[in-house]
């Protein structure tokens, strides 16, 4: 790339992705870090320092002949697995199901949560049923481990008249109180260190309630991030934090969100001991939020883990990665494809087969299919019904005032 | 009745609401141990505990997100800003979420936060120690914006922010912690040699979007709010003219009723505020009255306002709207 | 003369920039290697390298930060926040430090700041990715505040913003990107189905403080800027009557003559502008307008803005100001 | 202290300071830590591992004896030191003077730099003359390394019509371009994010110029602090960052400030090589500082540096310390005086004496009253004559735009 001269001193340094398109991506092959590399700390008793080579580290449950050891194993029953392979794979579709509708005018605008699938989900079974979920755009995979009926979300994305946020927000921005997942909001990086006031509030009332939250490798860039962690880092409150480096924030490549070598050894300097996690393996990632979750049951506080992973994927809906980066960097990555991966070591302990996959991934896409077409019966972006325009004043307060009053008669809608 | 002064007055609000409601929690810089740097907390650690009433890290921003966070998972936090000059970092957390959780997630969540910032000159804090930032919140829908001027109404104002659903961003004049403000910098009276505010004993509330009648009169409306309601009761004697004073107490929602009647009497009015002109709130004041009572206005609406310039500090009296620049603006009303 | 759409003209003032004035560096979120997300910084870094254009870390506060001490430091910043809405966590660098430096510092020091932003709706963007935060940045003195509203004035006033030597906050309409924008959601121009601007190549600047009268009229003078402009346009041909039109292009400090003698001729006035209405910068433009031009005034001055609500996503198009609000209002001023 | 009764889980956990009135300061006697405990690095080839130990101990060359040892001794000319004793001891006075000066209300407000002369005054010298100084308000002391006359200092300080920032800011908002001192800022945090614009500029501009500046450990809580280290941490500019931990943020422990251990081991995380130093000893605050400017001047970029030390007075004039610490700390802190241990050093490597000491200080002393004396005669806030008011209006904006003429019109003046 030019650049004018410099005479003196050098420039600054402007860090480039390691592959841009036209180059070949390439991740060195596999990774050196084994499962079984690192031991599991007593979540009773662990100090920050018993986790630097966590922090440094990588744990891992699935080696990459798919079979499942260390003492981070979590020894999942497999229906558990089953369980969470069916979600990941339905994560899988609604997102493809959804892409294509927006493609059509249906929708607006998608995220998808392709290659990170296990994030949200993994994480989530390992959580209480009443713990609060305070998620980032790329965790809606939580909503399928706390049932939520795919109709509802749909009709969220699509902002009929059945939307329960009422056509508010852009799709994705799921909200769900009864299933304790708080509402999505655009800008990044806010809902973590919000995330700690809601578990300080769970401490506050004495009940075993706690909250994770996730942000992205670009948005730890953001002051909401350095908030979440020194905030608990001072209260020791029942959070969970996590920072999901996929890598990419839109084009910017994670050089540029810090020059640190890793995320989670930030967490270090704040003392709260610090995982650092591969996110395509669901058993690892299954394994370190049921430690944190026994660290926040006993009363010790925050647990900070980075999620090693890659976005698959574009952005958003509105993304082209092909301008910014090769395009088969998914295939060489070494964590591998989330799914598959499950998929292979339940094949591997004989609890699953292909037979088996492609009959629920049948399963799967005609439900979603159903959930959709029942959804459109409310309305879709394309063609309406929408949420009626009244619904502009309400809930702006508890009670509509004076002011609001008068600009929807104004409306006369 | 007992005689306080308003940081008295304010503490008693936050004391009877930690009685009240276990729900209530106080943080902020230094109002833990220390009681606040003005002393509004004073007191209140040592009776109610440090989980209810602390210290939070110097980080506006997080201060503001957790107390989304606390107010969304069930508790009533009011936290402290130690200058509304110092708000600005918590920016983004006030007016990006705290203001739109409950319209965004369809009235699922909301968060009843209050926060309380000493805000005004007078003080000689320059440039960012006297800033009055009220009209920056009150373009936000989803915020209600509160600025208390006495002892009686900062109490009662408190109490209902505290209990509103809605969060609430509440302006304390500091000036006016320390006595009230006549405008006149060589003889500013203090809580000492001026009577307290009578302030009810125990619960006491003030509805929110009700502004207070200082003083009737029908030859002109003079709205204020804030230290500036003082120097405007005494521009109005000294001008000899009849005029009405309002003191708006509530900026959103304000007081339609007692604002647009007044208007309808008096024909004529004066707004006066210490933050800058442009775009400050009085603009919105204006545009609403005009828009109300066009045919009854008989002159100009005139803006009594601090000048569109930073703060200063050894000039601050040239700055602050002062009872001169007031009385003459409401006899410029009369001459037309 | 060229023909571009929005993008283009403003990819060519900042080429130009770059090429003109050696100190000029050019940095926020994606703007480098890919060229902005709506693709505004396109082929710069390739052209002039990633020393002077390049990619941020995701932290509006720090990008303003360090444009404050790059600016400080003789270069000039062109920071670009990628969507309006994510101004917020930078509002304390820009409102309290940037905006005041110079002043602060006797005039020992400044710093010649461009923040760049796309801002309004009209593109499905909801809460986040909507607002036109404009008024919020009028109410700070030491900030110019500027809003483009066609391909000619984007590259006209972005030159004259990196040129100046006082900060300026740049917002771009973004629903003006892909073509203008005339209100009607069933018949969305593009840039394809509707030509260009006509733009000067090479290097060229509208001054600051210039508001452009868009359309003569003698009726009823109707102010707007950004992505309304347009949509007044539309009105005015709806509503029969000959309204002046003024596109405002800079907000601080704007275009008093201008204004101020259309009103005197027309006597009657609409102001419109997509941001909420209370404490929008409308209400400042009839609070000066009322001051200075009451006795010329024969109806009250109308505001058609969006509503005092956070900004929806399906129903967008009802929160928009639309041709047939605004020729009603303009109707109705002709009615007193 | 009471609390309500917690059925069930613990709550969050609220630090409390150490000591508080009534009770004994006790920092646990003299420091392990000693000089020559840690090496110093190569300040060209180091790398942020090799101080992994720097920011975790205690970099000190002055011992509890008044000798100077160790690897960061910086062998400086005892003329050298002198000159720092001098300008410490003429800060002092400097405060002190202001102090009194503040309660007849001849200046509104004050901040004293006690306990802390040495921050600003060695790590200044130890620069290049053009490097900018980005200070946080207790760091005025650098303005008499580079040369500033005291007269117009005071001018500031009072408000008098010879204020070179015409009464705008409150006292100690020091700005002096001449001596590449950036504008002291009340809000707190923001200078350390601007320093780094400050030295990306130098690097562009491909000048040997580093730029300085610090915060204090209450502030490291800002989102500032975190944009700065990790822009540094990415764009690697010649920018010296120092957090100066004086353990109180006004009433507030620094425990409040965050829950890790140190502040310096913070930049590790960021791959910033970080070092912990003695506050109260010149020359290892010299030599750090020095080392710090060779990686600068070597285009290596950041270097993250802890000031370790202790607030002696009050927060500022308008504070009153006994309502939140026992008054005795300063007296047992560990690192004991500033101004005391460079005066003993100098005595004991016989450069200076008791006799020079007393002499010194009443010419310091003359000296101020002097130039206090004749900065009183352009008006002091008591009684002016203050910049005229049409200061108000100029230097908002580089021209004075209509609607700042009409208001001036207006006010008359
Ligand atoms: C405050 C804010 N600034 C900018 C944006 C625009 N934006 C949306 S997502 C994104 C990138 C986020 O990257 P990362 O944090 O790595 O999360 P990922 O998308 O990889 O999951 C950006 C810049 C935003 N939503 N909010
Ligand atoms: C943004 C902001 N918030 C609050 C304040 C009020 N304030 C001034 S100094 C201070 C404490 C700073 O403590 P620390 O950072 O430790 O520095 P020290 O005073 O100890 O040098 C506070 C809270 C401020 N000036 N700016
Ligand atoms: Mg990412
Ligand atoms: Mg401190």
């Amino acid at each position: 790339m030019s650049d004018k001269d410099k005479s003196g001193m050098e420039t600054y340094v402007v860090p480039d992705a390691p592959f841009r398109p036209g180059d070949t991506a390439d991740f060195g092959g596999k990774w050196e870090e084994k499962p079984g590399d690192l031991n599991r700390p007593d979540p009773a008793t662990c100090k920050t320092e018993d986790t630097v080579e966590h922090a440094n580290g990588l744990i891992r449950v699935l080696n990459d002949d798919g079979t499942a050891s260390g003492e981070w194993n979590p020894q999942l029953d497999a229906n558990v697995l089953i369980k969470g392979l069916e979600m990941m794979m339905r994560l899988r579709i609604f997102d493809d199901r959804m892409i294509k509708m927006q493609r059509t005018g249906k929708l607006s605008f998608y995220m998808r949560s392709f290659g990170e699938e296990a994030v949200a989900i993994a994480q989530t079974m390992a959580l209480d049923d009443h713990d609060w979920i305070f998620p980032s755009y790329r965790q809606p995979g939580a909503q399928f481990v706390r049932g939520r009926d795919m109709v509802s979300m749909i009709c969220h994305c699509i902002g009929n008249t059945e939307d329960n946020i009422k056509g508010r927000q852009m799709p994705v921005h799921y909200s769900w109180k009864e299933g304790h997942f708080i509402s999505i909001s655009s800008p990044v990086g806010t809902q973590f260190s919000q995330a700690v006031g809601v578990a300080m509030a769970s401490a506050y009332k004495g009940e075993d309630q706690a909250t994770i939250t996730w942000l992205g490798d670009g948005t730890s860039a953001q002051g909401d991030f350095h908030y979440g962690l020194n905030f608990a880092s001072v209260f020791k409150p029942p959070v969970i934090l996590n920072v999901v480096n996929n890598q990419w924030a839109i084009s910017t490549h994670k050089n540029i969100a810090t020059g640190g070598k890793n995320f989670a050894a930030r967490g270090l300097s704040y003392d709260i001991p610090s995982l650092r996690v591969d996110g395509n393996d669901f058993l690892a990632l299954y394994s370190v939020t049921k430690w944190a979750r026994e660290r926040a049951r006993a009363g010790l506080g925050a647990t900070y883990i980075e999620v090693y992973t890659y976005r698959a994927g574009a952005h958003s809906s509105s993304d082209d990665p092909s301008r910014y980066r090769p395009g088969d960097e998914f295939k060489c990555w070494p964590g591998g494809d989330p799914v598959e991966r499950l998929k292979e070591h339940l094949i591997k302990i004989g609890a699953w087969s292909d037979e088996k996959d492609q009959e629920l991934t049948e399963q799967i896409d005609s439900e979603v299919m159903a959930a959709y077409k029942k959804a459109c019966e409310y309305g879709d972006l394309a063609s309406g019904p929408f949420p009626p325009a009244s619904t502009i004043f309400t809930e702006v307060y508890e009670e509509v005032p004076w002011h609001l009053q008068e600009q929807r008669e104004e409306l006369g809608k | 009745m007992v005689e306080m002064n308003m940081i008295q007055s304010l503490n008693s609000a936050l004391e009877t609401m930690l009685e009240k409601d276990e729900n209530v929690v106080i943080f902020g810089e230094d109002v833990g141990y220390f009681g606040g740097v003005f002393r509004v907390t004073d007191g209140l650690q040592e009776k109610h505990g440090e989980h209810r009433v602390f210290d939070a890290p110097l980080a506006e921003g997080g201060i503001a997100a957790i107390a989304f966070g606390m107010g969304l998972n069930g508790l009533r936090p009011v936290a402290e800003i130690q200058f509304a000059d110092y708000i600005f970092p918590a920016y983004d957390q006030i007016v990006n979420e705290i203001a739109k959780l409950r319209h965004r997630s369809g009235g699922e969540f909301s968060t009843p936060v209050t926060i309380r910032t000493p805000a005004g000159g007078g003080i000689k804090g320059g440039h960012h120690h006297s800033q009055s930032p009220e009209s920056q919140f009150t373009h936000t829908p989803g915020l209600k914006v509160v600025y208390c001027s006495n002892p009686n109404n900062a109490k009662g104002l408190l109490t209902s922010a505290i209990e509103c659903n809605d969060p609430v961003i509440f302006f304390e004049p500091k000036r006016c912690y320390r006595g009230p403000f006549y405008g006149d910098p060589h003889n500013v009276p203090t809580w000492k040699n001026h009577p307290k505010g009578e302030v009810p004993e125990g619960y006491y509330s003030i509805p929110l979007e009700q502004a207070e009648v200082v003083r009737e009169g029908d030859a002109c409306t003079v709205i204020a709010w804030g230290a500036m309601v003082h120097v405007c009761e005494q521009a109005i004697k000294d001008s000899g003219i009849n005029a009405e004073l309002i003191d708006l107490q509530t900026l959103v929602p304000w007081d339609r009723d007692t604002v647009v009647n007044s208007i309808k009497k008096t024909g004529r009015c004066v707004i006066v505020h210490e933050a800058p002109k442009t775009s400050g709130f009085g603009a919105e004041m204006i545009a609403s009255i005009q828009e109300r009572c066009f045919w009854h206005l008989e002159a100009p609406i005139i803006r009594v306002t601090g000048w569109d310039t930073p703060f200063p500090h050894t000039t601050e009296w040239d700055y602050l709207p002062n009872p001169e620049r007031i009385a003459e603006a409401i006899k410029k009303t009369q001459e037309a």
